[in-house]
């Protein structure tokens, strides 16, 4: 086709290529209805040392425990004490909380950028008091709630958010890139799906070194689609890593669907051809995802490899404070979500079995609220992307190696001349 | 003519060349339905469905895996790597397959892929957003770098890659998608409706790949840069009020070395800028050349002008930027010396 | 431990890190005992449209047609005339001769190296029988049968491996790295897995273009692992794809054994969690991989997108002429192999359906070895590597890109200077 | 002193670091059992066990992946990467990753990984058993880069690699593992038993990363390279009778741009070498800052001495490889000025 003449327009193509399919578009009414939602006791529960093949049901069942009458049934219930509860709804709320006011921050042009994960609030903070706090997390970046859970500083968060003088990692990461080795919490990257096969080197190194740390890490729906995805399900499963590894299945990836990931399949069963149970799991059941994940670390530590657990969820707002999800999913898609919203499901249980009011409920909205506006004003005397005060300047070079090669020193006095 | 900025010249240019030939069609992450996240493919998917605008799974690697498999089976696939920080999963398929294959296959096969990949900081993107990796493919036998600095251009060079048989790597500088950036982050960015280069004409054109140009002529020193930085070298010479020759590469690989040694053989000073950290980016490159080209003629060092050699930072952006003063300064040093 | 003092040696681990083992290591008998060879009545043959999960048996069961008594049986069984069985049995006997020659030739200091695919010669002979000339091929380096099969000019290969005047790909490749556009063979990458994702981008592009081409690719059990692998069995599904992905599961990749690569699992069991068909076959079987190829072959012009074949065999000799087998698996470990040799078989099951006898077979054999003979003299008149004639030496230059850009016209006369 | 060729050499660097350092491994394609493809680790898996000298699946990016993550997790695993032309799978994980971990997380987290990596051409490997591929990890900030020339710095600086908690990259030519090369190759390879370098100490020594080494004293020119090509050059010198001070980098970042500056200034002439392909290559970087730094001294241009601008050829290696006459022709063309 160098030349004009070589093109030939008479080629009409009568495509057969298959190309999938949105949940909806703009011009669509969403309709979930396609989806089975099976009752909490329809799952087994297997021994945590089951073949991947023998308990392959769970990778395409749902496995739940709070039922629609808001109570607990099922194998799968946890033995979670009203406390306990308590404590994860707080979290929760917590979260919301903190991502609506830092996303309204950015909308006033305090932060360069933000994502909240409202509606998968249950993966994380459930996932996270599931876990002990020796294990260590390779996230993605909808699981702040990860940081909740093990008590990191909120205003720290801020600061980090913010780029300023108390940022962590010194203003080098745009916000929600957190890091925190204290809370074994791995530094995030802005490249999807790296993180995945890392957890597997750190739980082999665990088991290497004879300890009982498991590694838990998260991917996206989308993200599922990545090299290092595969690597992580190879290498866990060859070497019987301590992982769990999770696929956070929010139904969509920025404006990509999850059909351009699922093949048409569920995403959990795709580890079961690797030896690795799958377990779909509600996502916004938080008992349900505290039980699976539960059952995954006793897995890994007694020595039964990885487990790859799909939390379906739904993604109920933006990708980012970057999109306009109206631009490329049927309005208010997020309202035909049929498996509801996680906080307010943990709530009505909670209500349901006498420990939770919805004067209670108010009163703690409220109460986190107030202490979000509070931390963000102690966060901002901390300075802000804008205005300062950041890290010095030169500080940019470090840590670049542990030591300023003389390269880097050199570079590092030109920038003030 | 019409006015349009980057992101509009870019669109036009595949819109043109899928009109014209079933074979092109765009591939990427987001660039379907939706148009892409930076709205290059807006409207394509409309116009020629959903095969021909295809929204991929979100793996690099896999996506110029079939891109060449496409390539070789007489399709065109302009491929977009949401960002240019996201190509590395992708390089062996770039660096072992598409650049080598009509080599190793002794011109047998080939695949006319176009990687579209937005590069450059400005949006504080941080490390993950801003990277400039266009020197790793300049190291590379076979693919052709392109680098445009203005929607005119950008459309011309892009059909010429689109219809190019050999795979061309095209590097989008997504500060300057909306308009000219000239450094100066305090002034309001001016849009391309107000440069002479955001006059687009609608049709078919091309601009031939492998050609630099010089957008300034000038005596006392040359000044060698592509893509954003085009804009922020000219306004420090405009505001330096230096007599520099300003050289737009527009391509990387091939390098146009005799419009680069005409022009430093007259001036004898020579600064080269980059936004890519320092260390074995392209300056380097380029640098070499002119050394062994116009070594006789050099009446000072050359000078590189570049991103400091660290991760982009996000607090930072300003400071990491190769800025009109640091450019300004480069050219002064060189013209101290006799 | 940048300094010595910090080194603490008194850590002593005990690791709990999992280790895949081998079939046999030198010091070891090797010991096949534990695999179970099904009879070829206990595999179904399914409609060709079917779901994957629901014919998932046949990703953990092995597809056979001749059974122990060398007779054929079962749903598999091909509707093949005893010509072209015949064809098939001088094929593979046609690639084993020209292999030994080589290879020969390599430690007679002729050639730079050489791999042969001896045990393994049904694959590619079968496969490239039951598909169409029109469909393309993107093999890995054990597949040269395929070339026989297309009729490729053997002279012509000896001299690609030769790097001669008459090398069609100019000196510029190793020896067995083929590519024949004329017979639809795609160009031989030294990248492990490569093809693989090209052949499914190959095969989409036929179905854009509304064409009934399929592609079919190859790679080794060690090659599963590789990132483009996935990414042909995601895009692959993801866009059904004309395509037919094979896993030549040889039980070696060079000194690793395929338990490094299969987690425990069969490599077919491997894409059923993407929705493709995953097929266990007898790799040694020259009418199983016949049939089973027909089928998905079959499956990709309708539209039903991938197949992923394993081909269960057997890499008789060493990995390459860089490599010795007895220094990383048992003695003779090829003797164990319970599944036979596929030419052997094949001529068995000719004679004893009274189409070939011992002395026939004597015959090909000798007449195929002559040929080989006279084809070398011929190749070898065309040049050698040491002694040339080669193509120009600034024909390196060409080829680069489609026109040569003035960099590479000036460093072609440097070359001469 | 013991008499070692380069791949004893290495594998007494390895055995000794993980004798004394239990969290020491190295892992890779056929690394465990069979001791790998060139040797290296030979003995290795019996002296420690499968889960030290660890065999792993054919993915070089899921074992940098894990690497890394073994490296978070207090090991320090020495990877091996069979040969450095299949490094590209890998290139997101070291480029985005590790190189970047220590920056990116302020300091928390490091991973300090060694990658092993034969490379160059020499043994009839074709385009893909025979890359140099170390100009491309130059440009990735937070990387050192290291390429020996001989058994007694190879063992000296891998030691020092595997006890740095900076990530090293760490290329072996692999023409030279048995013996000096020095680019004639009608004469018998010289063993390196017979070679000074070839003697190496049984016990635990360091090579300090980021010094080069003057090999040859001399007033003429100054000759720079690195890995195999300083036999080449030590003997093209030899052979010409030319005055030529030889440096050998033996570390490429961090650059000793100190010991390359001393000499330039005082020759006033230089001339780079390498195998990899010209455009970009790592050469690009040394004649930049040499231009940089000693612009007033040259006499003449700096010359590059490289492999071609092509894939590398399984026909032509002889053509292909810089070979002593190049580096004579070159370092005779810098003379020729005045
Ligand atoms: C390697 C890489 N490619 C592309 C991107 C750009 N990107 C950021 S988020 C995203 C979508 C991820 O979707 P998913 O995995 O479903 O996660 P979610 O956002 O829904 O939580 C993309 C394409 C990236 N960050 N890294
Ligand atoms: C990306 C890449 N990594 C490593 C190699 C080196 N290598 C060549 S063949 C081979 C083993 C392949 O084994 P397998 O896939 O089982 O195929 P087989 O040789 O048994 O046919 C390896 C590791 C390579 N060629 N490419
Ligand atoms: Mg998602
Ligand atoms: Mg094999």
């Amino acid at each position: 086709m160098t030349d004009k003449q070589t093109v030939d327009t008479a080629i009409q193509y009568q495509s057969k290529l298959f190309v999938p399919q949105a949940s909806s578009r703009p011009e669509t009414t969403p309709d979930f209805s396609h989806i089975e939602i099976p009752s909490p006791i329809a799952s087994q529960r297997p021994d945590v040392l089951s073949e991947a093949v023998d308990i392959q049901d769970l990778a395409y069942g749902l496995v739940r425990v709070l039922g629609d009458d808001h109570l607990v049934a099922g194998p799968w219930a946890p033995d979670l004490s009203a406390d306990k509860l308590l404590l994860g709804l707080r979290h929760m709320m917590h979260v919301r909380a903190f991502d609506n006011r830092m996303f309204k921050m950015q909308r006033q042009g305090k932060l360069s950028f933000y994502m909240k994960c409202t509606g998968e609030e249950a993966v994380a903070v459930a996932q996270g008091m599931a876990l002990k706090s020796s294990d260590m997390l390779f996230p993605s970046y909808r699981q702040q709630g990860l940081l909740f859970v093990r008590e990191h500083s909120i205003v720290d968060m801020m600061c980090q958010c913010l780029s300023n003088a108390k940022d962590n990692i010194k203003g080098r990461q745009m916000p929600i890139f957190y890091s925190s080795k204290k809370h074994n919490f791995f530094s995030l990257s802005g490249n999807l799906a790296t993180q995945y096969s890392q957890a597997v080197g750190w739980g082999m190194a665990s088991a290497y070194k004879g300890e009982d740390q498991v590694a838990v890490s998260w991917v996206g729906d989308g993200t599922t689609a990545a090299a290092d995805v595969y690597h992580a399900l190879v290498f866990g499963s060859t070497y019987k890593a301590p992982v769990i590894l999770n696929v956070v299945n929010n139904q969509w990836a920025i404006s990509t669907p999850q059909s351009f990931a699922s093949t048409g399949s569920t995403f959990a069963a795709r580890s079961i051809g690797l030896s690795i149970p799958g377990i779909r799991v509600d996502g916004n059941d938080f008992l349900a995802i505290y039980a699976v994940t539960q059952w995954a670390a006793e897995r890994a530590r007694k020595g039964g490899g990885p487990t790859f657990i799909e939390l379906y969820t739904y993604r109920t707002e933006g990708h980012s404070t970057s999109d306009n999800p109206d631009a490329y999913r049927g309005k208010n898609e997020a309202n035909f979500w049929p498996l509801g919203d996680p906080i307010d499901r943990l709530k009505q249980h909670l209500i349901a079995i006498g420990q939770w009011s919805e004067e209670q409920h108010q009163a703690l909205q409220s109460e986190l609220t107030d202490d979000i506006t509070k931390d963000w004003k102690e966060a901002l005397a901390h300075g802000s992307l804008d205005n300062g005060p950041h890290w010095p300047v030169t500080s940019m070079f470090e840590d670049v190696f542990k030591e300023m090669p003389p390269h880097l020193v050199k570079q590092s006095k030109q920038i003030g001349a | 003519m019409a006015k349009m900025n980057m992101i509009q010249a870019l669109n036009s240019a595949m819109d043109i060349c899928m009109d014209r030939d079933p074979n092109v069609l765009v591939m990427g992450e987001d660039v379907g339905y939706f148009g892409g996240v930076f709205r290059c493919t807006d409207g394509l998917y409309k116009k020629y469905g959903p095969h021909r605008a295809l929204d991929m799974p979100i793996a690099e690697g896999g996506i110029m895996g079939v891109a060449i498999g496409m390539g070789v089976n007489g399709l065109r696939p302009i491929v977009e790597i949401q960002f240019s920080d996201y190509i590395y999963p992708a390089i062996d398929q770039i660096v072992s397959e598409l650049a080598r294959l009509r080599h190793r296959s002794g011109g047998e096969y080939f695949a006319p892929v176009v990687i579209r990949a937005p590069c450059g900081g400005g949006i504080r993107g941080g490390q993950t957003h801003s990277q400039s990796p266009e020197g790793i493919f300049t190291h590379a036998c076979g693919l052709k770098t392109v680098m445009p600095s203005n929607p005119y251009e950008a459309k011309g060079l892009l059909i010429a890659a689109i219809e190019d048989d050999d795979p061309v790597i095209f590097f989008e500088p997504k500060r300057i998608y909306n308009g000219p950036f000239d450094g100066d982050h305090d002034k309001a960015a001016s849009p391309w409706n107000t440069h002479p280069l955001g006059e687009v004409p609608e049709e078919h054109y091309k601009i031939e790949i492998g050609k630099a140009k010089v957008l300034e002529p000038g005596s006392q020193v040359t000044v060698i840069t592509y893509g954003n930085m085009v804009h922020v070298a000219q306004a420090a010479i405009k505001n330096s009020g230096i007599d520099a020759e300003l050289i737009d590469l527009r391509t990387l690989i091939p390098l146009d070395i005799d419009t680069i040694k005409a022009s430093v053989q007259k001036t004898g000073r020579c600064v080269v800028v980059h936004e890519a950290t320092l260390t074995s980016g392209f300056g380097a490159e380029i640098l070499s050349q002119v050394q062994e080209e116009c070594f006789w003629h050099l009446k000072a060092p050359i000078e590189r002008v570049t991103g400091w050699d660290t991760p982009y930072p996000h607090a930072f952006e300003w400071e990491y930027f190769p800025s009109q003063k640091r450019i300004t300064q480069a050219m002064l040093r060189t013209l101290e010396s006799n």
